[in-house]
């Protein structure tokens, strides 16, 4: 098995799918000539040229519409967003546009679109610039959205969402870009090649005592949590990945609920109306009886993101914060 | 700088593009103005009878941008519109039947009544609707346009907005991405001089017109007077052979005017502009009285002509609003419907995972 | 005491506070010469002029960003959105420079501002203008969200609204606009006029055996409901009207709650990431042993707004549906 | 109709503006251009030593905009910016300590840590940042001008952004706003020819220059050269007492060039421009080096006063990055100050109902 970067993952379910299908094609700013300010379509342009890997001036509001009207003739935009931040300048074409049409004209249209790009905080940028919009935009029947952990999930996630012909919102993270994880080469694969359906979620690692709800960067931050749980606590702690928030894959949840008696939410939204609340909302209610103490939460820490490293680190989920939490009602 | 409103249709009159059009065609246009124009002074009783819900806005008296504009679209031409929608849908041919039964929120209306009046769309007849959010149309516009192109297609988009929607940032970027990537699309600016109650002196800095606009991305533009379809014909063929020869867009401006209220609640409509104002537009101005004066000069239909093709369209709207009323409205299980494409084609990826959130 | 119409107790307040501090001023499309589209803001033009009253162009980031920059250098504006719904094409402006601007800066602004306008569906205008966001809004620490039920609240709260030197978010609603309240004259009331604090619940009805937590128009539904617990089925429902739902008054949710043990959170939210979502989640931490069954949830049916008038009725909460849900759990 | 860069620098320093300054002024001048250029230098320095985080991006070369724009600040005078914000801090007056403890992350940074290089800001020297989001600061920039005419003082907003910020759709609705209402505002382009890797061809479309988007709104506009700030100074007057005495906004582009990449983190900045280009510009065109030059040629300045200059703010760049590095960081109770403004001051307001969400 190979060792493969998120970001080389990304690029290769890209290529794949630009070689699969005429009406793919990326654009975004920087995406072409520069290689993509996070590197993640290096190569790309050089190889694909103008067509299919296209460079736009800084007007959200305008390419991603634009990506969503020619989605409407068939054209299926992969678009970036050079940060997820920047979706506060294009959010009525996303919205309303893209997540709404299909609606209004009774099915008539619909929209095979991508919009991707790292939503994270966590890298000192500043709280314009550390924005994680997943439950913002999962709120909206019509959308989708997409958050993967590790290289294997983003490559084949992407590949899904790409085919999907909904509206995708898939969303990266920059403090994942470098980090590597087994990806097969699609010789090793039955089907030759890797598509991760949406609305599945993962159980990265099982356990009995306790499960802990995560997606993006809060799945790893659960994973070292769950490591001192069973080594310093003797508790073990099963890791549900959602991978997509919208749809769900609530049968996993509820599943490992009736299993371990115990959730904690983990994600790296602000707590109110954070993913962590819709779940905690829907365990409480389906799996009331199965519940042997409250549902927690672990968020950011409810302000906008602190600029100062050592603060905004920890501004975000901990795994010893995780462990403080469980440790209270385990 | 500024192109001003020519005022005498008769180079229009000679233009190749209107020289060339058969009596039949030209019949034919002019039942396209009348169909509109019956469709909405119809919808509006109905609405006034309670019929139908939430906004009503009427193009009556502007009629002939749309039906002079959507007359020239070829099989790759594509047209896409803000709420003021009627006109286009019934222009390029979409069923009144249907068009009425969307205002009565009608199963059986175009958009099974999920869209209403500001929601027409007929992507079979490359209509794109039909959009409530002030100018966010137009990138969508440029998205045609742009998809044209990386289809190898040959044609053009038409994107229309209204005068106050120039001032939407989402235009400017679509100006800017239109003419850098050059792209064959012609913004139509209706101007209609009101944005709601406001006038376009009150909402829009400019120097002598608002399609003065394009002169800051060095895109081609042009003034023109929409009460005259020749004229308008003219004007924008132009503008289409450009985008769809040369890969340029257009920035047009076709002067024009409302006789109704901004919508149908539009309880100001004679505070902001005076009624003297609107009656000396419907009587010197009206674009179905100028283009019947050009026929009958024209031989093209006498007075018995006109008169039969406008019962014919007053009773096709009084039909569409007996089909609208006589339908069934949707079921509640639909509000689920047109959501997903997935989920509608109940393909596997969508019944993978929750999509709803009911409880 | 008077009945006043909600619209004309919004006026009333705005006209109060014009006169008390000549930083205030109201701007936004058609509020001026037109009276506003729904006639909140009618004869205020009249008696204040241009400099106090005045109209914009369909430009909602520009003006939105332009009222957020005058009140960092003191102004004091009122800012309508002709529909809450347009926020979408303003949400870079209110969210990253009136929400965020006082955290980047270490304190040393604040935006004294007040955007305004009818935040609901229900009025067959189709999906695009038929937001809610005060859930998108209330995830944001530096944002304040007002949902004023009543003319006595609307009154209340706008006043208090305008003189909070953090930016609020007021949502109104335009099937509320020409309903009529009790409203006392200044002359009635000990401190001669009339502010009701941000933060602050009201519990609407007083009950025992079951919570109804809602907030605007989700009231009314809820009182209507109320009664038919009482005539038909002898259950006693308190109703918590929220009113703010950041600031957000807890204690008076978890009290009626410790009270009634039964909970059910009633919105006009799309339900993944409603206000009830968040409220659930809270409850069913905080008052864990408290709870005699899950605490449910009443949303809109979860798809976009439906055109069709009868339709569209079904997808919002009726006493009908909150009755049903009530019977299951008590 | 574009107005040609000036390469004859001759008129400017002539101009009244220019001629009027003292020789104390001019000497502070320099000093301001070269305690920006050291600043950066060393806080690079730093940066790469690791003791900052996040974005730092450098407005070495660029420094004759900001200490000409903001050299002709009277008390009513308000100035905003993007991210490429340390050269008008430092020209305002911020102190440099502050400044560099910001990079640093530290509690005695000019926003406590909680804004990095891209957020600085002095309400009290009339500095309203330093913002993130490109072009978003330009409808900011508009309400400074409209709160200084609504409160009726005789003063005018500068509002600064780049080549690429021109594509924004909050600018141009804010060009519209500041003509419409009639604004004491100058939008300053600061273009440098690109953004981040994009060439000022690759992201926009024009006529002659951006600063012709101004054409559209019926606004006037110039273009100069910003490596010679007496040019900088001589056209911005101009425009500052348009805003002052008229009520009448600019839309100025001023040309520069930036040596640094886009941020510290440009992998690129030798593949989308040319070394040779850079070099070139740091030869040719260098604004501390052509302000220099005046100075000697004036007698202003000798060598040996030239060399002292900048001997003092190396070493005051320096000991601000001692002190930064010296300063505490902020305790973690910190993160919740400043969100909101009622519950910092304590008020009742402040105080009543929930507003933080943990837990
Ligand atoms: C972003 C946005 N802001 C405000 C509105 C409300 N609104 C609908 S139409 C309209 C006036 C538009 O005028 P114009 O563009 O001239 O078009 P016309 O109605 O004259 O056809 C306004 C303010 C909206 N729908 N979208
Ligand atoms: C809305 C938005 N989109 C994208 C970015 C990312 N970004 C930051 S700076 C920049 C380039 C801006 O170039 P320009 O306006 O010319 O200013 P310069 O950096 O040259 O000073 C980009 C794309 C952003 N911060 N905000
Ligand atoms: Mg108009
Ligand atoms: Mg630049």
């Amino acid at each position: 098995m190979r060792r493969l970067s998120y970001r080389h993952a990304l690029r290769e379910a890209f290529d794949e799918e630009l070689a699969r299908d005429p009406m793919v094609m990326l654009m975004g700013e920087e995406v072409a000539q520069y290689n993509g300010a996070y590197k993640v379509t290096e190569g790309l342009w050089a190889k694909w040229g103008d067509k299919r890997v296209m460079d736009t001036p800084i007007s959200e509001a305008g390419f991603i519409g634009m990506g969503v009207g020619a989605s409407m003739l068939g054209v299926r935009p992969v678009m970036e967003l050079m940060f997820w931040s920047f979706y506060t300048v294009a959010w009525d074409q996303i919205i309303n546009n893209a997540g709404m049409v299909r609606y209004m004209s009774g099915g008539l249209i619909n929209c095979p679109i991508v919009i991707r790009g790292p939503a994270n905080s966590g890298t000192n940028v500043g709280a314009t610039h550390s924005h994680t919009p997943e439950n913002v935009i999962a709120q909206f029947p019509g959308m989708k959205c997409v958050v993967p952990a590790t290289a294997y999930d983003a490559k084949g996630l992407m590949k899904a969402a790409i085919r999907d012909n909904d509206p995708v919102m898939f969303m990266e993270n920059t403090l994942l870009y470098g980090e590597e994880w087994d990806v097969p080469d699609n010789s090793e694969l039955p089907d030759g090649e890797l598509v991760i359906p949406l609305g599945v979620a993962d159980i990265k690692r099982e356990g009995s005592d306790i499960t802990l709800v995560c997606h993006g960067r809060a799945v790893h931050t659960c994973l070292k949590a769950a490591e001192i749980l069973q080594s310093e606590h003797g508790i073990s702690a099963e890791v549900v990945d959602l991978r997509s928030i919208r749809p769900l894959d609530e049968e996993t949840i509820f599943n490992s609920v009736r299993k371990t008696h115990r959730l904690i939410c983990v994600d790296e939204n602000k707590p109110f109306g954070s993913i962590g609340s819709q779940i905690a909302a829907m365990v409480q209610q389906h799996c009331f009886d199965e519940l042997d103490a409250p549902v927690l939460r672990v968020n950011s820490l409810d302000a906008p993101a602190f600029y100062s490293p050592p603060l905004e680190k920890i501004q975000n989920p901990t795994p010893e914060v995780v462990v403080a939490r469980a440790l209270e009602i385990c | 700088m500024s192109s001003p409103i020519q005022n005498k249709p008769a180079s229009h009159t000679k233009a190749a593009i209107n020289v060339s059009l058969s009596v039949e065609k030209k019949r034919g246009l002019y039942r396209d103005l009348c169909r509109i124009r019956r469709f909405e002074q119809i919808s509006l009783k109905y609405y006034n009878a309670g019929k139908m819900g939430g906004f009503l806005h009427l193009y009556i008296g502007q009629e002939a941008v749309a039906v002079g504009c959507v007359s020239l679209m070829g099989e790759n031409d594509h047209i896409i519109t803000a709420y003021r929608d009627h006109g286009h849908a019934l222009a390029v041919g979409m069923d009144m039947n249907a068009c009425m039964a969307e205002l009565f929120g009608k199963r059986t209306g175009c958009s099974k009544g999920k869209g209403g009046s500001m929601h027409y769309f007929a992507p079979d007849k490359n209509y794109w609707g039909g959009h409530g959010i002030v100018a966010g149309q137009t990138p969508l516009g440029t998205g045609l346009a742009f998809g044209l192109k990386y289809k190898g297609l040959k044609g053009a988009a038409m994107c229309f907005l209204g005068d106050g929607a120039v001032n939407q940032g989402s235009f400017h970027e679509s100006l800017n991405l239109a003419a850098l990537f050059g792209l064959p699309i012609v913004f139509i600016i209706e101007n209609n001089g009101y944005s709601m109650g406001t006038s376009q002196k009150r909402s829009s800095a400019y120097p002598g017109c608002l399609a003065e606009r394009a002169v800051g991305y060095g895109m081609a533009w042009k003034q023109l007077n929409g009460e005259d379809l020749y004229e308008v014909r003219a004007g924008v063929h132009d503008a289409l052979e450009r985008a769809r020869n040369e890969n340029k867009p257009t920035l047009l401006e076709i002067t024009t005017y409302r006789y109704q209220g901004h919508s149908v609640a539009d309880a100001n409509k004679f505070k902001y502009r005076t009624k003297e104002e609107v009656e000396r537009y419907e009587r010197e101005h009206d674009p179905i009285h100028i283009f019947k004066t050009h026929l009958l000069k024209e031989g093209v239909l006498d007075e018995a002509g006109v008169a039969t093709i406008d019962q014919a369209a007053i009773a096709e709207a009084e039909a569409s609003a007996q089909f609208a009323g006589q339908s069934a409205y949707p079921e509640p299980a639909e509000i689920f419907d047109d959501v997903y494409w997935e989920v509608d084609q109940k393909t596997e990826a969508g019944q993978t995972g929750r999509h709803f959130f009911n409880d």
